[in-house]
């Protein structure tokens, strides 16, 4: 299925989004698209909406945002974030802010339809305060009060992995972030990949199949997808992107300017990496072969 | 020899660090402080990094917190819900790396907004992980340069609990970790008496004046405040040359 | 470290002790240590007791034992517990059993330092009733009840996992079973291995690592020792012992003459096996290896 | 063409698997079923152990639920937690089978004790997972040989709900999953009206009079009952040749 037809299909108006990976296997590829088809109104959640959810908002594409921490790691702010927030441009931004450890558990309650997960944090911070779905149960065997979060269950997760079959069996190696628990706690899944192998591949290898293929509603085959975040194995983070973001997203018109040429003046993911042109050949990945494990009996 | 005040700073958290501990680092100078650590005193330093990398080996300086450097060579990779759930709240963090927009006589940091939440001045990226650090890791090691703005009299928000209102408070609350144990900013080092921030080292060239132009409040001082001592030249080397070559944070 | 070492060392009477590990990966070698060190009191915990926990009930280790299934999987009953159970010999067993789903939480848990973990069963059986630690929390975000069940934190946890290092940090391939959990539950873990192998290896698949070596008291290297269980990629389970359990269970002192001959016969693992002979080789895997991934950037 | 009435029971059970549906199997006859229906009408069946492999497709007849012919080329093989929280809980699975030492005319099943709990007369395995997976399970199928002592008016202890006291307790408790839909005995199968077990077939050369005198209860009939319909030359064949061609379990 192409990029197109996935979000078509499977991203609505005022859904709620989780376009996951920690740092990692970030899907740019499918926030372009899903600005270019015009969503509105969409709840995204993510621990770090990242550059891809500062385009989106700075799109008009959100009407609220579920998030733990929101900055351009390692390079300064999100400025189409902050404007949302501080000034209401382009449209007010709600936001709803837990932990990363409270993000983690939302996604990992949604994944086993509890409606709600204890954790230890949020004591003597004051987001319970500005947070009224920060809560909290007592202990039946300790008695101690426990803070507790409630399910996250997106209506649509997208899920970046090197490698699936064509039904959508995704495995994934390196940073894991929590791509099993936002699959799992999703209502629908769009599994995009660096690159589709026969089932054979899948099965020589079951223990690294994250996401299986019977939660999948649509299988994209998108190289390079992730840019300017990475796949490991695949290539490497964009760092300079990241840290020439500050200067894009710092006055809004450079930004929509931004947008303009990268997002709505290409097609499709295709088109934009034939833009982006030689800088790949500086963000191909070296190889570094894991060691075999035998499966047989 | 020369040095920065960031220099100085990593140097000093370097030496907090004990040979075999685990620590929850943070890029930046966390991330140098400890692997400065590595490669004098503390060869068995396991790192942790919140991206879920264990026993990481990054062989450039990592950029990011989820780098694909702190990923190849690693001993493990794992899930986002085996970090906080199994090595933060499961008690096997020994220190963690914190830093603040603003931080407070007892050790709280704010990283959420300066000003009202609802109508903020200025959003700041929020906790990440740092209120579960705050609360879980054995001991808190808070880097910060220091200014009247980032360590003001009262945080306009608390994100991660540092001693609270003073002593007893984190044992009446339960908290497995035992909070901040150090601060080391571009003038100073702290540590914490009766629950609070107490001068403890002068940066050389530091004058108390300077330090008390600095604070929100008068500091607690310490009995007797040495200098801090000053980075070695093996120290400034290994910086320079192998862990931060193209100056990234130094 | 040897066997005998680690048990001598890391597991004392009346301690709470979990060798895991489902149908897969069962330590038979730890197991028959703790016999032959003549452990008393011991509260055994698994989902299922399998052989070696009727093997150790039998030899009057147990003082209780914490349970989800208890049988001999597809050949009959564990004669061993249930005469432990029905009449007491060889001495009188405590039992506390919950469902697999409750086991697993428990351990879920026990690894996350939370006092409990609600999870939808035991509504409608018979189970709370008979255990009073299965109790509820209302949910405070739909107000229903839920069942919760309490932290499982054993003493020591022994793990047997296909591949280490010298320091412990453990891969496990085929059926994970509850290792994981067990492992960050225990005060203390013992990790046996079919092959000690160079970090470097460890650190060429670092999503593979299921222990860490920093949980870790003691590693073992201990080939074939889960026989009559198995190790995927190293050797089949011997089915053929697990059906003729059935025979040599069911009464009392044939059951007490194979501990005679087959346990407090041998000195240690190696003799053991040495004792098994050829049948090594008909259980001996055939390869299958997996297909690599790339870790490189 | 001869055959025997767990031949019968295993061809009976897998008619009722639907081509594309997600199946919780047990070792045995289940196992069986499923894969009998992956090779005829259900190609796409997806096989999911309780030990973790899902979409197995064991090349030899598994002995235990952990074989590890389950294991080499699954899909996918997860933990347990996976197995327990993320598919079963997280309302995957579409069907489950259970077996019982003793059934109740509404589907209950006890697999724990026979006797009183403290003092067993028979101490039997317990529940394993088949509490969980009888409230999760879209449906259930129960396969058991029937005798008075298995289907008796009340069991000794309820191990796994069915439907309870009858219709609409499932509902009220919140159950997500609908409970059994159908019981395939040695003798007969049943489904389910009012809540409560209902003759829907007699195998060739069963009578009523053997089914009653087989139950613990005079049984609810259905308006027909017609005669099962016999195992074809196909379905055995694949049983006695491919499937289970040592008998292991037939």
């Amino acid at each position: 299925m192409t990029m197109a037809e996935a979000v078509s299909r499977f991203v609505a108006d005022g859904d709620t989004v989780v376009i996951e990976g920690f740092t990692h296997l970030i899907c740019f590829a499918a926030g372009h698209e899903i600005i270019r088809q015009e969503r509105r109104e969409l709840t995204l959640c993510r621990l770090t909406p990242d550059l891809i959810y500062d385009q989106m908002i700075a799109a008009g594409c959100a009407r609220k945002l579920v998030f733990s921490w929101a900055g351009n790691p390692g390079a300064g702010p999100l400025y189409g974030l902050r404007r949302a927030v501080e000034r209401g441009e382009p449209a007010p931004l709600e936001i709803e802010e837990y932990t990363h450890f409270g993000m983690v558990a939302r996604l990992t309650a949604g994944a086993a339809r509890l409606p709600f997960m204890p954790l230890r944090t949020f004591t003597g911070s004051d987001l319970p305060r500005v947070n009224p779905r920060i809560r909290s149960v007592r202990c039946p065997y300790t008695d101690e009060e426990l803070p507790v979060v409630p399910a996250l269950e997106p209506d649509v997760a997208i899920i970046h992995a090197q490698r699936a079959d064509a039904a959508g069996n995704a495995q994934i190696w390196g940073l894991l972030g929590v791509q099993k628990e936002a699959a799992f706690a999703a209502r629908r899944v769009i599994v995009v990949v660096e690159e589709i192998v026969p089932e054979s591949v899948i099965r020589s290898d079951p223990n690294r199949t994250l996401v299986p293929g019977l939660l999948v509603s649509a299988v994209v085959h998108e190289p390079w997808g992730c840019h300017p975040s990475y796949a490991q194995g695949h290539y490497d983070r964009d760092n300079d992107f990241y840290v020439g973001w500050r200067e894009i997203s710092k006055e809004r018109a450079r930004l929509e300017a931004y947008l303009d040429e990268w997002v709505h003046g290409v097609s499709d993911r295709a088109a934009y990496l034939e833009k982006l042109g030689a800088r790949r050949e500086e963000l191909g990945a070296r190889s570094r072969p894991s060691t075999p494990v035998d499966y047989g009996y | 020899m020369e040095y920065s005040p960031a220099e100085l700073m990593v140097c000093r958290a370097a030496r907090e660090l004990v040979d075999g501990e685990v620590v929850f680092v943070g890029i930046g100078l966390p991330n140098l402080a400890c692997n400065l650590a590595r490669r004098l005193h503390a060869p068995s330093l396991l790192l942790l990094y919140e991206s879920g990398a264990v026993g990481a080996v990054p062989e450039r300086v990592p950029v990011s917190i989820g780098d694909p450097a702190l990923v190849t060579d690693s001993l493990s990779v794992c899930s986002m819900a085996d970090v906080f759930y199994g090595y933060l709240q499961g008690g096997r963090i020994d220190v963690g790396f914190l830093q603040g927009a603003q931080i407070d006589r007892h050790g709280n940091l704010n990283t959420t907004v300066i000003g009202d939440y609802d109508h903020p001045k200025v959003r700041l990226p929020g906790s990440g992980g740092a209120c579960e650090i705050a609360i879980h890791a054995k001991r808190v090691l808070v880097i910060a340069p220091q200014s009247r703005q980032s360590f003001p009299a009262a945080l306009d928000f608390t994100t991660s609990p540092g001693l609270l209102g003073g002593p007893g408070e984190r044992e009446r609350l339960g908290f497995p970790g035992g909070g901040p144990s150090i601060v080391v900013t571009d003038l100073a080092t702290y540590s914490f008496t009766d629950g609070e921030m107490t001068l403890a080292s002068l940066h050389p060239g530091v004058t108390l004046d300077r330090v008390r132009e600095t604070l929100g409040w008068d500091p607690r001082l310490a009995a007797e405040i040495p200098e801090t001592e000053p980075p070695t030249a093996e120290e400034l080397r290994l910086l320079r040359e192998d862990l931060d070559p193209g100056h990234l944070y130094l």
